[in-house]
């Protein structure tokens, strides 16, 4: 049937594109976490997630909705301290060090590990100043010119700086969707993070602009370790060395992102991926 | 003059902490890259904040501890053979009459030369306690200021300190509106305990008579029956109430719900100019148009309508009141799922059914919880009524006839020719508190009650 | 450093005469400042006087009437112990109707009689039993019985209570066998449903009387003869107020109108010496003065002398 | 088979559609009562604002008019005998100069200055108009002497010279010229005398009464012995004291109060508690802050009565919960993308707030402010118990001066005696009170809607 | 490959389901939609769709977020008349009647088109009076045993008279969500529609719920024509036998469900059914 023989095309088109699993064997493990739970208030969105995020690579977590993708996360630049009433246990190491150790300050955590959202959210100043608010903030510039230096590498990393470079005092929010969505990227890159999470980053945009940053993401990867949540089992295989499934706040079966999507381990995983469950 | 030294030395200090604090984390930066944790700005305020708190901890001593030790030392410049014979009141005169001459006004009748010394000493004590306590405050201010500032290194975390100073500061100005509470209950309930050492709470309480009266005429209290300013208040709130409801509820829906945007967006901010409109031109309003108005049209139809009475009252009072309940029911309308009212129609009820069978249901608590917010108002109001409502405190249950409120008897006790060491004007308070606690269950409940609707839809 | 504005406070019978006193003083006196009157009442007057000495309490306190023991008591309390007296004039209060309505001649028995829950009839106390003021006298027109009288948070109403009722029921002659509180109680006990008690100003009194034309109002005599056009005096025992009458003391109703300085601020706030010099001086609160022009009626210029006098020498201590 | 079901299920919904048409009329027929019901409503609630209004307008429009009395007056030397004005050259030293140009002033203040009013009122009189000094002198308001005092004081050299002088007409001769007197009544119930009113229409006649607009009510603080000299000046400083005292005081402390509650307090029963206590103070009545101004400020704090400042600290204390609650709400209304943005970037939370979601909730917050000054603008009753009912004849310098405050001029007014003049001249107060009011508004709508479009 | 060999299997087992086309053809056209546009103020929503809907079938609406389903839904039952700025053109006809004629009573109309709704929208009554609501504005009972029979059937034809019978003066919004929604499908019933609109029905239940709600569509197109829209192609797939694919306020493509999925003829419409848009 014509639906499927789609389907096998666009998988394999994408499965050609990443790296081979040897190749990724290389990569040093950056963010290790174990036995991660998390409550919200009562109820437990998370019970016990462990897992491996190498460097360099991208890594997707896919599952059905509210199945606790965006709070793990969340754990992991501890955006969930700013949710009321969110428990966070067990441990996350970056680079071996806790990131829940009580005497590391969580704003440098978060300069380090950078976060790019859903709905593509710029500040609502000019295209210039959301890309040097994070300098600015962070101390990154001793002067004008090493800020100028700084937001035009980063828009030019995002793949923005062409596009915007006559309008930098424009504001953001001027700007098409996959061009805020660029613009956000640029913005957490600009504080030269060396983690970045993405959390569905193009559920809000068109195929076109959906294109673009997928990629926009393959060519990061090369620079820093990605993690990115996304409910497009399509987009995971077309982005991502590695995949964690996620289902009911249980990380169910993880993996290179070809072995999971053609060689499924568990039953759940099989059933999402076919369609039954979501 | 002292004041204004003290602030500009102040000032000077903050500065100089700052650009102190400023330039040694910039240094930093210059040295370590970006490894350092704070902006100097941070650091800056850092320092900026810990010079300060010496140098306001020894005002505030002086403050709190200096006016004694100018008295003292006021005292004892009185010549001792003098200061034996002077009772207290001498002495406070006497301390006056030095203090003025320090001050260089003069004073009345002759100037002892005991007085005159006594004076020029306090001058210049007062010049050298106010010159030592700045020195003392900048000494120690600046004493902080090199402290801080050598604690100053890369990993210092200055912006966490700023920042939980600026916490504290958040905190204690939203202390403020519970000192509010705290200072409205604690002013109200001392004096009213002081009225009701002169008539027994149940008198009050529970009195159908309202006659208070001068202690100097025939010597007795008078009457202090809350009960009479009580009906009042409630007739007037009544009759407010039932011109506002109908009228506010209906325009709320009509605009919510009928009138397209343009004359929404025309209508809407026309009622809430009334919302706007101070509470003395209403008053006016009813004292000049809307009271003989009623009285010539009772008149015309055989009624004997008083033109103050508790009608104009409670009429111009609803008329004040209906941009209030409008926009509030407007509000929780709003907040009424659109789903809801989509079902209705989907099922063929009409506009006005949909409103009436299940807009009007859904939201009934919240308008009810916005009704009894009207009505805590409405009992609250004071000039209308105390222009218009008549002053008649008597028990009596004709609207036509001339009232008092709660509010007007403050009012009135508190501004009177009354005895103020007596139960006459003490009795402001007691109304005063009756009135804060019959408003307090009322906007209490209310409040709750809009709440559990909000959270009902949320 | 000092305060340099005087700051007057109290009864609101007083204050119109105060506050033209304060604009005429500052011009007077260019090198004062125009001084504070403000109003509060008698009592809230007296208890701003006696919170104590010092900036933040006023100088002076009007009264439309004297301060009591428990007043003077809470002052020497709270340190204020040099208090003068100074009685300037007198204010008249009467019983006005509309203007369209018959003319009355009152007598305080009449209006005893008419006012009283309870009057005497051959020396027994029965419910007042009048409707009409026919009823009462044959000389009063035969009209219903009303009447707006002030509320006891006024100052007029002390003076109604003594000069008017309490005489009239004197008059009347009280029953035998009664006790000294059932007599008390006939003697300020008001029937409820002829007379109103207005605890608002006398416009509030004015516009009972609009609304009703049968209505007979109490009034300051200075309010009356402002608004002559609406209204129609009433004569007291023959005499028909006016200040004439009043200041020769004719007519029974009026009462002596007061202000109190505190002693112990005169040297410290600038003025206040000139200030009461200038109120008691001819042509402020004499005969033919500024004040007689805004209805004060002129007390005899001995007594002023000896006001002053005992001011002075107050100041002279 | 299934055309079958069709055709058999068809009469029966049919029979139902009819049904459902038999009700129609009727339910149409309530559908428009009830349209028609809020139609009325909204045309009474409207019919009484402009009802307010109109009334309002046409009592006090006349208000803004009033009469002038334009006279030659003499500065006549055998009056006005108290010797030249010193000068500095005159003096030694600074302090007998100065001494000596007061009691030089005394001296002009203590001349019967009416007597130069007098004279010529009669010199414009026609000629044998028969008339006593006490009559002459009701018809000028008895500010006139001062006028014309300081006037000379200004310019000493006026002595023995004669100038066209504008003098304000008493109320009484307002009154009696704009036809608010009864001109039938006789001579008992007029306040002005026969010759008074007869030279009055005399002088209305040729020229010397005209009326023209009242700057007094701008430019004059309140008056009592010269009714119709009386001015808002006074009252509208005292309010813009009061104003300024909540702008500095309730803004930072309600903006701050509300983002500590909205941002950094933690969920628990004491946030609970402070956030009902707001909601409930916000809905105190006013009178209770008079009260508590009263008892706190006054009785126990020892500040100034009447001042300015501590209606200010009053009004403060009865604004801050509107503007906490409006703020909380803007705080409320900030979208989470834009905190998590922030914070995401590694800003503190301190960072977030006063960097981006203090910033966007500006507009909601000007607005707020404005409207919550607008309402404070108009209270009345609680400064009433704080001593605000004074009769103040002075522009208040400072906050600690003493002041009324517009709306209480307002009630001043209304209960004046002579209410044949104050019941316009509080009308035309009104309507400054409302202009300012509606300024106040217009400039929040104004504002909220082009800072909402620029964001 | 798996992933695909899944979905095959889901698709047929769907497929056979269905009738086959050739039951269809006997289904009368019901609706009649020609060139109809919508403007919701200067934005043009829907542009120029025509279409016949079939009586007693599930006629399925599917398209990307945003592509005008639930807006063409609405035209149907002249929802769009309680939004604002909403202004409809082109012509829709019901048995051949204009329902835009404006002598035509809306409310009249709606008694005999029903709707359903995303979100179950009980009305804050008991369980009977929310389905005796309809009835009883329209007057369809003579008494209380008439009401009684209706709300009683009605609740059975939506398979939940069962489970509330117990209860049924309580408050439906105490019911479960999947309960709700069948409430709400029985008071749309009691009015006794001849057409049933349904916009996303199952988009808030979970999956139990939803295929109980799958089921009752089915039985309940015996009886009603019945139109919805879902965003799941796998549901339109499971209960439709007619499919239109809307994109971008435009009918892009509609036929026999089986057609549309194992065949569609236009680009668009195999990209959305491939994943590759929405
Ligand atoms: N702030 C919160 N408070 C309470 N519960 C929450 C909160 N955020 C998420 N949850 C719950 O935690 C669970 C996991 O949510 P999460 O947002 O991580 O899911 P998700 O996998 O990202 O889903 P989606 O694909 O819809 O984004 C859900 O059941 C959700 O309801
Ligand atoms: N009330 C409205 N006012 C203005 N625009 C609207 C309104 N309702 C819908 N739209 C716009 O019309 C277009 C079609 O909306 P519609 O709700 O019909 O889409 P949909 O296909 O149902 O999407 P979804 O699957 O998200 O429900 C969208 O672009 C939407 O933004
Ligand atoms: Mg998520
Ligand atoms: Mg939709």
């Amino acid at each position: 049937m014509d639906v499927l023989a789609g389907k096998v095309k666009v998988t394999q088109k994408t499965l050609d594109q990443t790296m081979n699993p040897a190749e990724l064997m290389d990569h040093p493990i950056r963010l290790t976490a174990r036995d991660v739970t998390v409550h919200y208030g009562a109820k437990q969105a998370l019970h016990g997630i462990s897992i491996d995020i190498p460097d360099r690579a991208v890594t997707a977590f896919i599952g059905p909705s509210g199945c606790g993708k965006s709070t793990f996360l969340r754990c992991i630049n501890r955006m969930n301290d700013t949710i009321e009433g969110a428990k966070v246990g067990g441990r996350i190491e970056l680079d071996g060090q806790d990131i829940y150790d009580p005497k590391l300050d969580v704003v440098e955590l978060r300069a380090r590990i950078g976060m790019v959202f859903q709905k593509p959210n710029p500040f609502p100043k000019s295209i210039y100043d959301n890309v040097a608010y994070g300098p600015r903030i962070h101390g990154l510039a001793r002067n004008k010119a090493d800020l100028d230096e700084i937001v035009v590498s980063s828009l030019r990393k995002a793949g923005l700086f062409e596009e915007v470079k006559d309008r930098l005092s424009e504001p953001g929010t001027g700007l098409s969707g996959g061009q805020q969505q660029r613009l956000c990227i640029a913005r957490a890159i600009a504080v030269g993070p060396e983690v970045i999470l993405m959390d569905e980053p193009c559920s809000a945009l068109d195929p076109i602009a959906t294109a673009i940053i997928e990629e926009l993401i393959d060519e990061l990867r090369e620079n820093y370790t990605i993690v990115i949540v996304t409910h497009s089992m399509q987009q995971a295989a077309r982005v991502s060395q590695k995949t964690a499934f996620f289902h009911l706040g249980n990380l169910i079966e993880q993996g290179d992102t070809e072995d999971i999507f053609t060689n499924p381990v568990n039953k759940q995983t099989q059933d999402y991926i076919m369609g039954r469950i979501g | 003059m002292n004041t204004l030294i003290l602030a500009a030395a102040l000032l000077i200090l903050l500065g100089v902490a700052y650009q102190s604090g400023w330039s040694k984390g910039r240094s930093l930066v210059a040295a370590n890259g970006v490894t350092v944790h704070s902006r100097p700005q941070y650091h800056g305020a850092y320092v900026a904040l810990w010079a300060m708190i010496p140098a306001l901890v020894v005002l505030a001593l002086w403050g709190l501890f200096g006016g004694g030790i100018r008295h003292d030392y006021i005292v004892s410049l009185i010549p001792v053979d003098i200061l034996t014979a002077l009772d207290q009141s001498g002495l406070n005169l006497t301390i006056g009459r030095i203090e003025a001459l320090a001050s260089g006004y003069g004073v009345v009748g002759e100037v002892q030369p005991w007085e005159q010394a006594a004076g020029d000493a306090l001058r210049s004590f007062q010049f050298l306690t106010f010159a030592a306590v700045l020195i003392l405050a900048l000494v120690s201010g600046a004493g902080a200021l090199f402290y801080a500032r050598s604690r100053i290194t890369a990993r210092q975390r200055s912006r966490n300190a700023v920042e939980r100073v600026v916490g504290v500061v958040l905190l204690i100005c939203s202390a403020v509106a519970i000192l509010t509470t705290v200072g409205i209950v604690a002013s109200l309930v001392t004096e009213a305990l002081r009225f009701f050492s002169f008539i027994n709470p149940l008198d009050f309480f529970f009195g159908t008579v309202w006659a208070p009266n001068n202690a100097g005429t025939g010597g007795h209290y008078g009457q202090y029956g809350l009960l009479p300013l009580l009906a009042g208040t409630l007739m007037i709130t009544a009759i407010a109430m039932l011109v506002a409801v109908p009228v506010g509820l209906m325009s709320a829906i009509y605009l919510n719900q009928y009138a397209d945007r343009r004359v929404r967006g025309v209508a809407k901010p026309l009622i809430e100019i009334l919302a706007g409109i101070p509470t003395i031109v209403f008053g006016f309003f009813a004292l000049v148009t809307i009271g003989p108005f009623l009285r010539d049209a009772g008149a015309a139809i055989g009624l004997d309508i008083k033109a103050t009475s508790a009608l104009t009252a409670g009429v111009v009072m609803g008329i004040m009141i209906i941009p209030f309940v409008s926009s509030l029911s407007d509000d929780i309308l709003n907040q009424v799922p659109k789903t809801l009212r989509d079902g209705a129609y989907g099922l063929g009820a009409t506009q006005s059914e949909t409103i009436r069978n299940v807009l009007l249901p859904a939201a009934l608590p919240g308008i009810v919880g916005a009704f009894l917010l009207a009505v805590s108002r409405a009992i609250g109001e004071t000039m209308i009524v105390v222009l218009a409502a008549g002053n008649s405190p008597v028990l009596r249950g004709n609207p036509f006839e001339p009232v008092s409120t709660i509010t007007v008897s403050i009012v009135n006790q508190l501004t009177g020719d009354t005895d103020f060491t007596g139960p006459q004007s003490l009795v402001g308070f007691a109304l005063g508190l009756t009135l804060f606690v019959i408003t307090l269950c009322l906007n209490i409940f209310a409040l709750f009650i809009v709440r559990r609707f909000r959270e009902q839809y949320e | 450093q000092s305060r340099d504005t005087i700051q007057v406070a109290g009864s609101s019978t007083v204050l119109p005469f105060a506050s033209i006193v304060a604009e005429e003083f500052s011009a007077v006196f260019p090198e004062f400042k125009t001084p504070v009157v403000g109003s509060g009442g008698t009592g809230g007057g007296l208890s701003q006087f006696c919170a104590g000495v010092g900036d933040n309490t006023i100088d002076i306190a009007n009264a439309s009437r004297q301060i009591r023991e428990g007043e003077v008591e809470a002052c020497t309390a709270a340190g204020v112990t040099d208090i003068r007296e100074i009685q300037f004039g007198f204010d008249g209060i009467v019983f006005a109707s509309a203007a369209s309505g018959p003319d009355f001649a009152l007598t305080p028995l009449q209006v005893y009689k008419a006012i009283a829950a309870q009057v005497v009839v051959d020396g027994e106390l029965v419910d007042n039993p009048y409707t009409t003021w026919d009823q009462i006298d044959a000389s009063l027109p035969a009209q219903p019985i009303m009447l707006a009288i002030p509320a006891s948070n006024h100052g007029t109403r002390e003076v109604f209570q003594e000069r008017v009722v309490s005489a009239g029921f004197e008059e009347a002659g009280a029953p035998e066998g009664l006790s000294e509180e059932e007599l008390e109680a006939a003697e300020t006990t008001y029937r409820q449903d002829v007379v109103i008690e207005i605890s608002g100003d006398y416009t509030e009194t004015l516009a009972r009387l609009n609304s009703d034309a049968n209505t007979v109002g109490v009034f300051g005599l200075s309010f009356y003869e402002q608004n002559t056009d609406t209204l129609k005096v009433a004569s007291v025992d023959g005499v028909v107020p006016s200040k004439e009458t009043v200041a020769a003391g004719e007519y029974p109703v009026s009462r002596p109108l007061f202000f109190y300085v505190k002693g112990q601020h005169i040297g410290v706030i600038p003025g206040i010496e000139e200030y009461v010099q200038f109120f008691l001086s001819e042509g402020v609160a004499g005969e033919g003065g500024i004040l007689e022009a805004a209805g004060l009626i002129p007390q005899p210029a001995e007594k002023t002398a000896e006001v002053l006098a005992a001011f002075e020498a107050g100041a002279a201590q | 088979m299934a055309t079958d079901t069709v055709k058999s299920a068809a009469p029966e919904a049919a029979s139902r559609t009819n049904l459902v048409r038999d009700s129609l009329r009727r339910r149409h027929f309530n559908e428009r009562l009830f349209r028609a019901l809020g139609l009325l409503a909204i045309c009474v609630a409207l019919g009484f604002v402009t009802l307010l209004f109109a009334d309002v307008f046409r009592k006090g429009i006349p208000a803004f008019t009033q009469t002038n009395l334009h006279v030659a007056v003499t500065f006549d030397p055998e009056v006005i005998d108290v010797g030249p004005a010193p000068t500095s050259d005159q003096f030694t030293s600074e302090a007998e100069y100065n001494a000596a140009s007061l009691k030089w002033q005394r001296d002009l203040a203590l001349l019967n200055w009416n007597t130069i009013v007098e004279q010529a009122l009669r010199a414009a009189a026609p000629a044998g108009t028969e008339i006593d000094a006490r009559a002459l002198l009701s018809i000028p308001e008895t500010n006139a002497r001062h006028v014309l005092r300081e006037m000379y004081v200004k310019d000493p050299s006026l002595l023995g010279q004669t100038v066209e002088v504008d003098l304000l007409g008493s109320a009484n001769t307002d009154n009696w010229v704009k036809g608010n007197i009864d001109r039938t009544l006789g001579d008992a119930q007029q306040q002005l005398s026969a010759e008074a009113r007869a030279l009055i229409d005399t002088f209305e006649a040729d020229g010397t009464i005209s009326t023209g607009f009242a700057w007094a009510i701008f430019t004059n603080v309140d008056s009592r012995s010269a009714p119709a000299s009386a001015g808002l000046l006074g009252a509208f400083v005292g309010t813009l004291w009061m104003m300024l005292i909540v702008v500095v005081l309730a803004v930072p402390i309600g903006v701050a109060a509300a983002i500590y509650l909205e941002e950094f307090a933690p969920k628990s029963r004491i946030t609970d508690l402070i956030e009902v206590n707001i909601n409930n103070l916000a809905a105190v009545p006013s009178i209770v802050f008079g009260l508590l101004g009263a008892a706190v400020f006054i009785n126990w704090f020892h500040l100034p009565i009447s001042a300015p400042l501590v209606g200010g600290l009053v009004l403060t204390l009865m604004t801050l919960p509107t503007i906490i609650i409006a703020t909380r709400g803007a705080l409320m209304g900030v979208s989470p993308a834009l905190r998590q943005a922030a914070l995401g970037m590694g800003a503190s939370k301190t960072q977030m707030v006063f960097h981006h979601v203090l910033p966007v909730t500006f507009p909601s917050i000007l607005t707020a402010t404005i409207l919550g000054i607008a309402h404070a603008l108009g209270e009345t009753a609680p400064l009433l118990l704080i001593g605000m009912k004074a009769f103040v004849a002075s522009v208040p310098a400072t906050p600690l001066d003493q002041a009324t405050a517009l709306p209480v001029q307002i009630y001043l007014w209304q209960g004046n005696e002579n209410r044949n003049f104050f019941e316009p001249r509080t009308a035309a107060a009104i309507m400054v009170l409302l202009a300012v009011m509606i300024f106040l508004n217009g400039a929040a709508i104004y504002l909220r809607s082009r800072l909402e479009k620029r964001a």
